[in-house]
């Protein structure tokens, strides 16, 4: 058992307790911590790959980033609606059979595939690598990703503006 | 750990969020489902990025991470918007395109 | 010395005229009567003049125009008239002069509705002078397609109560509406065009894709799967619009709803726009799928002539049993096309015209019933010849020339088409079209003594005969009528050049 | 055999000239009332001009007659053009048999327009002006169809005329009556003229010709042995069995009798309606190709005469009985014809022309004065228009057949003709026809100018305008009558005991009449209740069902057939289309409801697409 093993298992273990969290309790500040501590997870596992910049990436812009503007949102809400909201979750069955049933597929899928390659070494840094492929080959679509964040902001200005 | 426990670790966080969207009454509730979702997307592009030395995965968790961050903002300006209007965010009542 | 370019000069005039009703004569009624007489009239006298100055010795396409539109794909607008199209040509002027001076009396939009039906008939001049493909479906388009407006919004309900095994399907759909049958027309066109669309990209790419031109495609000869199957396509989809059986049914409720001009210019011009396209593009492009699937074409014909002829006797309402009588006369033009004949094909020609003529008289005289009557049904109707001699008589005539009595145009179509039948390789079809002219008699003369002969009905009070510019109409389709009958030779000569030419594609010489 | 065939071909433009003229006086007069309308609404002043065409033409074709007596002329144009030579052309060919017959119709045509002046005297301006234009139409049409020198062109007369015997069966077209007889005479001899049209037809294709001459010159060299020509000459001589009403399309004759009497005297008894026979005396030299065909026109014929005798013999319409009696005498002529004596059957139709033409006038004459048809409601009018009387007299002693009046000989020859061909029976049947032909006739002239006097009305002669035609007629009759016992026209006897024979079955019916109708010696209806009577009478007074066949066939055949057929294109063909179209609007409200616009409904079903593609991909698409 390597240490990535055991580092595997554990975040494993976190993510998956946390995410169940999420979607299961009832109180929606309580599901919005939980939601943290996943995407957390999520960057541990990025680490686990030996991608450091992403973990930064997930921790700084999502798991920070996010979790604000979710509980800005939510307290917004509360206040405008004036109580607490409480989750609950319906047809809890359905959700559990399809989601299920899903998992069940993309695993069944996974162990008919070919045997997965090995791990191979890193040879080099991955970081500069990123950057270049950033600003040459996708070029473009860093451009229009931009571009995409400029109108989702201005979009999400314009909905969330009061009429007055 | 190989591929495949990465893969199925993203399945099941898949199938965890989808649950939490299928089942959740709350938009916002559905909303925090679908950021389990990609994020489970994101863990395979990451391992396929790794085990296949290609940087181009990595590229692409980048740019999901990017594209979530402005769903959640216009997700959840949206979501504001219709509290304002429908005085609700309970799924259930928002059918205003039924057929 | 470049000529005149005459066909663009009757193609567009509508158009121009559509234009100018539509930017220069809102609110005055009168300059939208009179600018749609002026345009039309114009494509009336330069359609007359390219009939007398066709040269008849030497035949082939004249009045030749040519403008390449898109030179990498072959595309050009080329225009030219042989001696078919020149008799079609003619009959669209004379049908739309008439129709102008038909609809003098519409009340509501008349600005849109000019508008709408010289823009349609430039879509018909332009389909019958066109020679190349891909501007011949636009035209065609533009023929169809104001149509869909001009029966939606200037159209007639009538009634029908359903019954039978499908009545919900009755009530659902709206059947009687002009609503309904706007859209049935449409859809039904479309439904050919679509067919036709496919069959012209065929031989485009079957012949190389270099040329949509007519003449440059009438040079290739074409694979007979190719030849079979396109031709297929072409029967169908031009067959739609020239109301062969069993899609006919946008025929009559098409006619039925449409405002006067709309039915004289669709049943008189626009199903002969099928019936050419079978004959210009079906036998004159496919000689060989044509001479492979005669058979199927003439025994629908037959069809056609005898069911439609039942059909039309069955009708109450007397704008159903014109539009019927269509479809049964379109049967001849068809089976005239089917023989495969000098003498089928004449009359197959021939017939176009009469019937256009024929028809378009009839629907004018319709009209003028129902604008003074309020009526459409039969049965109310009696003693009318009393109070409005003029449009009995004309109706008589048009009904005579439906019948094929000699003296009429309707006659000499039918003789050639019997004739042509008899030298066919199916002599059996001979006997359906000469039974379609006696129940063309039983329903036509039926029809005539319910409306115009016996004692005056007491439905109907202060009844008066046409008046001021409705008589242009009759008088000059009348009179059309009668001299293509008497002298049949000033039409057939020129369709002969064309026919003989067509004809030795699918026969040999 | 004088045939009235022409002989050979000829052109002399000053004859066909002179032809042309006749026909084209009467189209041009036409031609004005049609168009001129003031012209035609001032009644007198059309009939005027219509009456100065006619005249004209008369004079001319009595010059024709006179000076191209015994030669053939042919001119043709050509009319529809084809690649190789016209397909059909137009002309005119004036031979001894066309002459002739332009005399016959332009005289009485003349005198009929003339009568009708005065007949229809009470009739509005405008109404007369249309019934003179019809008159001109006609007069060119029939003119026309006698100067054909092909089969087109007189299949286009031919149907013309018979549009102008629709119109003017419908002239009081306001009379229901009037509307259905007109309808009904076109439709049934309609019904011939396919026969007529899918011979010629069919003569095209095998020939490639219409024109007479070229095709009586290929009989001539055997050239015609085609195969099918016997059905071809069948067919169209169900033409000529249609138009000249010969069994069993007769039944249109007797209804088209609501026209007015001149109508019927000059359409319906002394020109078209011998078309049929003129056009099988024409293409005698086709016909003679094909004897079987010759043989059932002969027979037909001959039991049309005996067929429509009986029915005349009940009829009480004083119009209707001389219509049968014209179906009757068309019979003759077509038993001629059939027998191979076209010349005999040719002769009777010129004379049954002129006396037919006469009775139809004197009877038109005393319609005028009583103002009914029913001959049961008249009596004694001999006192009050004796010069009426006189000649419908003579008229009648013509039909009956009795020397020297011109009936008796054409009948002579007739009756010659059918005995030389050896076909006895039909011989027979016209000999008795002789006796029921003089019974119903004097039944008529006795019922109508002597006996009883009713209490109504005051009859009086008729003005000088009908006179006239009367007397003319009257005059030929007898003066051809004395013309054809010189001997020197119509030489065919016969045997000896013929002639002795046919007067003697002609008195005994005129002796039958008077002992019934006049003495009151013998009671009709007793006489009628009689075993072999009773039957014959029964069934004649029901017209022999055939006017009730053709009524049930037309309710229950063509008009059931289209009703079907409507039936079926509305509901099926068309209901198919509507089933389609309602079935999709239909599923599309089904559909719809799938969009239930939660959007966690979506996303169930995005999550089966996914599991459809999983499963998919692992079971089916290695």
């Amino acid at each position: 058992m390597t240490l990535e093993m055991v580092g595997f298992w554990m975040v494993a273990a976190v993510l998956v307790a946390s995410s169940l969290a999420v979607v299961l309790t009832p109180n929606l500040f309580h599901a919005v911590l939980y939601l943290a501590a996943a995407l957390v997870a999520t960057g541990l596992v990025f680490l686990l790959l030996d991608s450091p910049f992403l973990f930064a990436v997930q921790l700084l812009l999502y798991a920070v980033g996010v979790m604000t503007v979710v509980v800005f949102a939510i307290m917004l809400t509360e206040r405008l609606v004036g109580e607490r909201i409480v989750q609950t979750s319906r047809s809890l069955l359905n959700g559990a059979v399809v989601a299920g049933a899903v998992f069940v597929g993309v695993v069944g899928f996974l162990i008919r595939a070919p045997r997965s390659v090995l791990r191979p070494t890193l040879d080099a840094d991955a970081i500069p690598a990123i950057g270049r492929a950033l600003v040459g080959p996708f070029a473009v679509t860093l451009e229009l990703l931009g571009l995409l964040l400029v109108v989702a902001l201005l979009g999400a200005l314009y909905f969330a503006r009061t009429d007055e | 750990m190989s591929l495949n426990a990465y893969l199925t670790l993203a399945a099941l966080v898949f199938a965890i969020g989808l649950f939490g969207v299928l089942t959740r009454r709350n938009a916002i509730g559905i909303l925090l489902g679908i950021e389990l979702m990609l994020n489970a997307v994101n863990i395979n592009l990451v391992a396929f990025a790794r085990f296949h030395g290609d940087l181009r995965g990595l590229v692409f968790t980048l740019f999901t991470i990017a594209i979530t961050v402005a769903e959640v903002a216009v997700g959840l300006a949206i979501v504001i918007v219709i509290f304002r209007v429908r005085r609700t965010v309970e799924a259930d009542r928002l059918d205003l395109l039924r057929g | 010395m470049t000529p005149p370019p005459v066909l663009s000069l009757i193609t567009w005039s509508p158009f121009v005229g559509a234009l100018l009703i539509m930017f220069t004569a809102r609110h005055h009624p009168l300059a939208v009567r009179l600018i749609a007489a002026v345009t039309t009239g114009v494509s009336t006298i330069a359609s007359l003049w390219i009939y007398v100055a066709y040269d008849r010795e030497a035949a082939g396409f004249q009045f030749y125009e040519k403008l390449p539109l898109v030179p990498p794909l072959g595309i050009s607008y080329e225009l030219g008239v042989d001696g078919i199209s020149l008799l079609l040509v003619l009959l669209t002027s004379v049908i739309i002069f008439a129709g102008v001076f038909a609809s003098w009396t519409i009340a509501v939009r008349s600005q849109e509705f000019y508008a709408l039906l010289l823009t349609l008939v430039t879509g018909v001049f332009g389909v019958f002078v066109t020679l190349d493909l891909f501007v011949f479906f636009l035209f065609y388009e533009l023929a169809v397609l104001p149509m869909y407006l001009l029966i939606g919004v200037w159209g007639s309900s009538g009634e029908i109560r359903p019954r039978g095994i499908f009545a919900w399907a009755y009530r659902e759909a709206g059947v009687g509406t002009k609503e309904y049958a706007a859209m049935k027309l449409t859809l039904y066109l479309l439904f050919g065009s679509a067919f036709i669309l496919v069959g012209i990209f065929a031989l485009y790419v079957n012949a190389g894709a270099s040329s949509f031109s007519f003449v440059d495609l009438e040079g290739v000869s074409f694979a007979p799967a190719v030849q079979r199957w396109v031709f297929l396509a072409f029967y169908v989809g031009f067959g739609v619009l020239a109301g062969i059986w069993p899609l006919h049914t946008w025929s009559p409720d098409g006619h039925a709803s449409a405002p006067t001009a709309v039915s004289m210019l669709h049943a008189g011009v626009l199903m002969k726009l099928g019936a050419y396209g079978v004959v210009r593009m079906g036998l004159g492009l496919l000689p060989g799928g044509a001479a492979e699937l005669a058979w199927l074409m003439g025994t629908i014909a037959c069809v056609n002539i005898v069911y439609g002829a039942l059909s039309a006797m069955a009708q109450t309402d007397l704008k159903y049993v014109i539009a019927y009588s269509s479809v049964s006369h379109m049967g001849i033009v068809m089976l005239g096309a089917a023989t495969l004949t000098e003498t089928g094909l004449n009359g197959s020609v021939f017939q176009m015209f009469a019937h256009g003529v024929m028809t378009g008289l009839f629907f004018a005289l319709v009209g003028l019933v129902y604008e003074k009557a309020h009526s459409r049904e039969i049965g109310k109707m009696g003693g009318f010849g009393a109070v409005m001699p003029g449009i009995a008589t004309a109706f008589t005539v048009g009904g005579l020339s439906s019948l094929g009595l000699p003296a009429t145009a309707g006659f000499i179509a039918e003789l050639l088409t019997f004739l042509g039948a008899w030298r066919s390789d199916h002599q059996w079809w001979l006997f359906p079209a000469v039974a379609g002219t006696f129940l063309t008699a039983v329903y036509v003369l039926r029809v005539a003594k319910q409306i115009f002969w016996g004692p005056p009905s007491p439905h109907f009070h202060d009844l008066e005969d046409a008046r001021g510019p409705e008589w242009v109409a009759l008088v000059l389709l009348v009179a059309v009528l009668v001299l293509f009958g008497m002298a049949p030779g000033v039409a057939i000569g020129p369709i002969d050049t064309a026919t003989t030419l067509l004809l030795s594609r699918i026969v040999g010489p | 055999m004088p045939t009235a065939v022409p002989h050979g071909v000829g052109l002399d433009p000053a004859a066909t000239n002179m032809a042309l003229l006749v026909v084209l006086l009467p189209f041009v007069a036409f031609v004005l009332l049609a168009v001129v309308v003031p012209l035609r609404r001032r009644g007198q002043a059309a009939g005027a001009v219509s009456i100065a065409a006619i005249a004209v033409a008369f004079l001319a074709a009595l010059f024709s007659w006179f000076v191209w007596k015994g030669d053939a002329h042919v001119q043709t144009w050509a009319w529809i053009p084809a690649d190789e030579g016209p397909t059909a052309t137009v002309g005119v060919l004036l031979d001894p048999l066309s002459n002739a017959m332009l005399v016959l119709v332009t005289l009485v045509s003349l005198l009929v327009q003339i009568y009708s002046l005065a007949y229809l005297r009470d009739e509005r301006a405008p109404s007369l002006g249309r019934y003179y234009t019809y008159q001109s139409l006609f007069a060119f049409s029939m003119l026309g169809l006698v100067l054909s020198p092909s089969f087109i062109q007189m299949f286009v007369f031919w149907e013309l005329v018979g549009l102008c015997s629709y119109l003017l069966i419908g002239y009081w077209y306001e009379r229901p009556s009037a509307a259905r007889a007109a309808v009904k005479a076109f439709w049934i001899t309609k019904l011939g003229d396919l026969g007529f049209v899918i011979g010629i037809v069919m003569l095209w294709a095998a020939t490639g010709t219409f024109e007479f001459h070229a095709l009586f010159a290929l009989a001539q060299e055997h050239a015609l042995a085609i195969e099918g020509l016997g059905t071809i000459m069948l067919l169209i001589y169900l033409g000529a069995v249609g138009k000249s009403a010969q069994f069993p399309l007769h039944v249109w004759l007797p209804d088209a009798m609501e026209g007015p009497a001149p109508v019927s005297a000059l359409i319906h008894a002394a020109t078209m309606v011998t078309a049929g026979v003129f056009m099988v005396t024409r293409a005698q030299p086709l016909f003679v190709l094909v004897p079987d065909v010759l043989v059932l026109i002969g027979w037909v014929g001959a039991f049309t005469a005996l067929l429509a005798a009986t029915l005349a013999c009940v009829e009480s319409d004083i119009k209707r009985v001389l219509a049968y009696s014209t179906v009757s005498q068309l019979g003759y002529m077509m038993a001629a014809v059939g027998a191979g004596a076209p010349d005999a059957g040719f002769l009777h139709l010129l004379t049954h022309g002129l006396f037919k033409a006469l009775l139809f006038l004197g009877a038109g004459a005393v319609i005028h004065a009583v103002g009914t048809n029913d001959i049961f409601r008249m009596g004694g009018l001999f006192r009050a228009m004796p010069q009426t009387g006189v000649v419908f007299i003579v008229g009648t002693l013509a039909l009956a057949g009795l020397p020297p009046l011109a009936g008796f000989f054409s009948k002579e020859a007739v009756l010659a003709g059918v005995w030389d061909s050896g076909m006895t029976w039909p011989f027979l049947m016209l000999a008795l026809t002789v006796l029921l032909t003089a019974f119903y006739m004097f039944r008529v002239v006795f019922l109508t100018f002597f006996g009883r006097v009713p209490a109504t009305g005051h009859p009086h002669e008729p003005s000088w305008t009908m006179r006239g035609p009367l007397w003319v007629l009257a005059a030929l009759t007898v003066l051809v009558g004395i013309r054809l016992a010189a001997g020197s026209v119509g030489g065919r006897h016969g045997p000896g005991w013929l002639a002795p024979l046919s007067v003697a079955a002609a008195l005994g019916g005129i002796a039958l009449a008077w002992a019934a109708y006049q003495r009151g010696a013998v009671d009709p209806g007793r006489l009628a209740a009689t075993f072999p009577l009773s039957v014959i009478d029964v069934l004649a007074r029901r017209r022999y069902g055939l006017d009730g066949l053709y009524a049930g066939l037309y309710r229950g055949f063509i008009l059931g057939l289209s009703r079907l057929i409507g039936w079926i294109d509305r509901y099926l063909v068309d209901g198919v289309l509507n089933f389609v179209s309602a079935s999709t609007l239909r599923g599309g409200d089904l559909l719809r409801r799938i969009q239930s616009g939660h959007a966690q409904d979506y996303v169930y079903g995005v999550a089966f697409g996914v599991l459809l593609l999983l499963v998919w991909s692992q079971w089916w698409a290695r």
